[in-house]
């Protein structure tokens, strides 16, 4: 249902062409704060949050389904980012004082808190950032550089992954806290991420998620993995339409092109693709919600699977567009950029499959 | 309690009381792992008739077919319940074959009346096995291409030609096969679907070898075979109507047999690995095997999901294009998965028999030769990408 | 001392008198990096220019060209020889283009006399610079499928359509046209070749951005263009013969430009891998990213010693069907280099302009996407198999 | 012109037909001995050994045009065997005594002399062998296994990889010295290795070879690699010929089947693939020649492009021909199996990627 309203939103007020109006450099935040108003209003960014903090209590599976519509058109809108990364660690590790301050605002879209990973040279080692937490006379200072922070300029807060004095920590800082400053990235995606510099940032003892930060920061990567792969999922199955649509309408050497048994052979090779991820994907999904013990597992599947078919839709996408595909005025090649970037967010295809490995005893 | 939940209760039961000891534990519960049947089918343990029995009493041997002909007249659900039992007991199906997978679904839908009371029974009590004679050596992919010709003689048809590809046809005791009735009409017209009795004059199976040694194939000769007409099954001339319906039957089936077993092709490589390869901490040391383990690794799970939401998707009616899909997916899967454990197995991947080598090895080669088949035989893979295009995309015909 | 040892000598002793010292070891002396020549072009380098005039003196600028036309009249051993020497000491081409490239070639061929001396001296010099009107937007792969409509009016026709993919257009002076100059003909037939001067009123050039950003590509308009009809190339609706001769000298450069400098691709990765990977013991520490450079760098390397044995092959004559060959290879290989390239950037393979992603990453970002292009222009990918099925295979029509 | 005598031979007696013939078990030697005297009578033997030692005094380049055509019918005959695996070591560390003695009966093909490489579970760790050359009273006793030893069956001598005191050694050991012991083994490809046991063999000092036993090691390995390169070449031309005259001539729905524009495609893959091959293969076996130090490089290049294309051609050979590609009573299947052997003899791609990577710094 909630699938079927974001698939109609998408396709009525978001399509992807609007990209060339969003990633102007002047353009304030790199999406449309009226349809992320909208999508708050019908629920989208409330959805997997507890009814107890004013969400709507539901699971990883429909947000997967919401993400794959927003995903049709590259919708920018901070859904992902406010269910996913703000959320999964507030819930997991937030205090009473912070889930109860931050998660009915998360639900209502009207706060944006991001997750701060990233650092140059880090690839995929998350769990050893060089952002430090250093004990000062107040609490704690944060000093260190993140970059390509999701939503970065329009985030409220941030939850910072550091080195404290015993170990990986989560930090939640304040956007507007001294010593934070926020500089906007270009990026062939055209996504507004940014680098997000911390100066000695004042931090207290309770500005700490708790628990094993460890196992919070897993979960939210394997949530967000999961996650980006739904939007991969639903960005695929349109870019491979679209190029099925138009192998049946091109004509050239009087046929239509769609008829040629090479290119025949290499639209089916993708459609078998997409369906494995489909599978993959929905299963993952559920997963988080019904089997925990098999969501790690799935959730490396899931990604691995949307990384190679999403980037061999996109590339076959051009290819069997041909000259047209690569001009600017086509929103073909947006499937591309965006393919490229999703790839290497929260683990590429290479660190899932060893992920896959380790968790399955090899 | 809801009626599932009860029935399988009820499987339970029957199942623990019936099943006999020594079989527990022993198989998969696959469509083609167990008791052949036939009449040429050598002795075999006692056990194994007597849970043929017991089963076939209860309609169990065919669960969906109508009671009538020695089914349970159960749904798809019910039986699904019942094949996961097994399952989880680790038996048997109580009889397989081509026979349930094939034919008898075919005459269920097309056959006439005469025909399923003859012959369906006798496929649920395993007494007569089944083989097919579709292919041609002329023919391959384009199995409508039929030559063989059926001549009509008062009641009866005169069978000439010759048949190939036909698996265990040395041990069957009938084939169903697709003939020419006539050959001015266009080519998947004047098509005939009819079932043979091998123990007619003029019936000759040869064994045929593949390069990985001796294997279930055989050509199948007919010489002036005479075959009564009541034996077509649909109409004379529309039997490729049948034979189609048929293949989407053998397709799904190829597809789910190799998905019947989760996570059991990247075990077998893993398994390989522990072997052959060094390790480390737990872990494959050379990285691009490991990753290349899982590589495939997801592909067989992602293909053993689809092969899930398909079935749920598809809890009635007949396979359908998707069984173009699950056929093109497992087999390339298949075999990309014995190129990547020859080349685990290095120079132990080379064993054709005899010394320095183990049974593992030399049964592993066979097996990686016998895949490349997988993608030509019920349909080569560019027959199946040819209907995906089609039937599923929606792409033009080829000009 | 042979006359080609001779010829070398005389080359060298050339080069180390005429050669501008600012100019040496700047350029690999291909035949698209150096001056483009042309009224449009913006001021450049005195040096540039006097090295342009030196060799333009010796027929140094078009070295195998008669001298009538402004060239050497070498054979293209010592033409080879020029081009190494040159290489050697890092010079570029004294001018580089379209005109030596493609309309050059084809006019000494097809043009009468009058139109190469008017046009083949000034290409020479780098007067005049050329650019290709082939593809018109509904015809892509199908080039013979030529809409922009030529009617005659006297000694002149009259142009009227659209050219795209019209490469450096704005930059240039004149552009070789394929135009429909009967339309009741067969597709093939019907079609003239003919050059059109730029300044002629009625011809506008529009720029094109690509998804990797702005590029030299155009559209072209023409909307009521006359011009003489002295100036068709061939005979006229005999043009498709002209271009596609043409068109086998632009694939043959699309692939030797690729493969010009050895290693290159493989030294770029590894470079890459340097800023962007983890090493150990002098090895990058990730094993599959490795191997999967070494892959591409034996392609790349066994592409070179391709392109070495079809140039040993063909001294003379015309690139035929090895340029298909050459090209699928060369643009092939480039994407999946910059594919490979990206996924050592990571994260920072990202970059678009701004803060946060150096000057090289930002630079691989946009030649990634523009390699997406490589096999779709110039003949994609598709059109040159299907000339290797069936030229070098000889593979029967697609029925 | 040694290469078109060689074609010419092999097409006239040697198809690859005759696999059925000398693959039975009860086969004495898994070639034909009639024939291998006929090759060494047209100089196939002696062609790379030097004209003092009764040889022709050519290069690798002449060897791998023999090869190759030997490899169109997959002929078995012990031409690489001798001229590269017993001369090569000989050649580089032979003493005067031994030189004298092997290379003129090898160059007249009348003494088989092979190496003794592979030891099960070594992979490619040759550098290391588990065979053990230990002091004894007499000088050396040898002791340990290798595993298909290329035409043991019918060597008079092996040159044998073993551990000594002083490290890496190889040793000339007389097949019929007391303590060694042969037994046939049979391999998917029909040859006739063999397993060759050592049970303290008696070995002197002067049976052992001089010089640095690595690097002669390493020469013997990669003139192998690049030999074994030109017969794969040879076979995955012959292979691809082969599936093209199928193409061309097999009908189904009315067309010969090369009129598919998939198949075309692939086949056009296939020759692109080819002619690569081509190119590296001829490249090694010149510089082995001409520019020994671009030679390793080189050699690392053919052997894994030949891996790779002549087991892509034979996969799709077999698919190609379609059924009857699949029974033994069609040569085709041949080629695949002799693809798989050939890709692990030698180095198999992972291998030879490796050695590329280290030969090019990184």
């Amino acid at each position: 249902m909630l699938a079927e309203t974001a698939r109609k939103l998408v396709e009525g007020k978001a399509k992807v062409a609007r990209i060339r109006e969003l990633r102007r450099p002047d353009h304030p935040t790199g999406f449309s704060r009226e349809l992320f108003a909208e999508m708050a209003e019908l629920g989208f960014t409330a959805l997997s949050i507890p009814e107890d903090f004013g969400g709507m209590g539901l699971g990883l599976f429909d947000l997967a389904q919401i993400l794959e519509s927003l995903g049709r058109e590259l919708a920018p809108e901070p859904v992902l980012t406010t269910a996913v990364l703000g959320a999964v660690p507030l819930l997991r590790g937030g205090s009473d004082d912070q889930k109860q301050w931050f998660l009915p605002s998360l639900a209502a879209g009207e706060t944006v808190v991001t997750l701060a990973l990233d650092e140059a040279g880090m690839r995929d080692r998350w769990f050893s950032p060089k952002t430090r937490l250093e004990r000062s006379a107040e609490g704690f200072a944060l000093s260190g550089e993140k970059i390509q922070v999701a939503d970065a300029l329009v985030a409220d807060a941030f939850i910072v992954t550091c080195e404290s004095p015993s170990g990986l920590a989560l930090a939640l800082v304040d956007a507007k806290a001294p010593g934070v400053s926020i500089e906007r990235q270009f990026r062939v995606d055209s996504r507004a991420v940014g680098i997000v510099r911390f100066d000695g940032v004042a931090v207290r003892e309770s500005d700490l998620l708790q628990g094993d930060a460890r196992a919070i920061l897993q979960e939210t990567l394997d949530r967000a993995a999961v996650a980006l792969s739904a939007e991969m999922l639903g960005a695929a199955e349109k870019a491979f339409a679209d190029t099925v649509g138009y192998l049946k309408e091109r004509v050239q050497f009087g046929v239509p092109i769609g008829s040629f048994q090479a290119l025949q052979h290499r639209a089916a090779t993708l459609y078998c693709e997409l369906q494995l991820l489909r599978s993959a994907v929905m299963a993952a999904a559920r997963a988080a919600d019904e089997a925990p013990e098999a969501f790690p597992r799935l959730a490396a599947l899931a990604k691995a699977t949307a990384n190679e078919t999403f980037l061999h839709v996109a590339k076959e996408a051009i290819q069997m567009h041909g000259g047209v595909g690569m001009t600017d005025e086509f929103d073909i090649g947006f499937y591309l950029k965006r393919a490229q970037a999703a790839a290497v967010t929260f683990g590429d295809t290479s660190h899932h499959r060893r992920r896959w490995a380790e968790l399955n005893g090899y | 309690m809801s009626d599932l939940e009860a029935f399988r209760e009820e499987v339970r039961a029957f199942l623990e009381e019936h099943a006999p000891k020594s079989l527990r534990g022993t198989s998969p519960c696959g469509p083609f792992d167990g008791y052949w049947g036939g009449k040429k089918h050598p002795p075999v343990d006692p056990d194994v008739l007597r849970w043929r029995d017991v089963c076939y009493e209860r309609g169990f041997t065919a669960p969906t077919w109508p009671r009538e002909y020695g089914g349970a007249g159960l749904s798809r659900k019910h039986a699904a319940i019942l094949w996961e039992e097994m399952r989880a007991m680790g038996l048997p199906r109580p009889v397989v074959g081509f026979g349930f997978a094939m034919i008898g679904p075919t005459l269920l839908e097309y056959g006439s009346e005469e025909l399923k009371r003859e012959h369906l029974p006798k496929i649920a009590r395993g007494e007569i096995r089944w083989c097919q004679g579709y292919s041609e050596p002329g023919a391959g992919s384009d199995l409508a291409n039929v030559q063989m010709r059926a001549e009509r003689d008062g009641d009866h048809f005169i069978l000439n030609g010759q048949k190939i590809w036909t698996s265990h046809a040395d041990k069957s005791d009938w084939i169903f096969c697709l003939v020419r009735t006539n050959s001015s009409a266009k080519k998947q017209q004047g098509i005939t679907f009819i079932l043979v009795d091998m123990e007619t004059p003029g019936v000759t199976p040869r064994k045929i070898d593949l390069i990985s040694g001796s294997s279930p194939f055989c050509e199948t000769f007919f010489e002036n075979v005479r075959v009564p007409v009541r034996n077509v099954v649909g109409e004379i001339d529309k039997g490729w109507t049948v034979g189609k319906a048929l293949l989407a039957h053998e397709r799904a089936n190829i597809g789910s047999s190799i998905g019947r077993m989760p996570g059991s092709g990247q075990r077998e490589l893993v398994d390989r690995a522990r072997r052959h390869l060094a390790w480390s901490e737990g872990k494959i040391e050379d990285a691009v095997l490991r990753e290349q383990i899982a590589e495939l690794g997801m592909i067989e799970e992602a293909f053993q999901l689809t092969l899930d939401r398909v079935a749920q998707k598809a809890q009635s009616g007949n396979p359908g294009s998707e069984s173009s899909i699950l056929k093109v997916v497992a087999t390339e899967l298949k075999q990309r998965r014995y190129e990547l454990g020859q080349a685990i197995g290095g120079l132990q991947s080379l064993g054709w028999e005899g010394p320095g080598f183990d049974a593992d090895d030399l049964a592993f080669t066979r097996e990686w030769l016998r895949s490349r088949a997988n993608t030509i035989e019920g349909g080569s893979s560019e027959i199946q990408r040819n209907i995906i295009a089609k039937q599923v995309l929606g792409l033009p015909e080829v000009k």
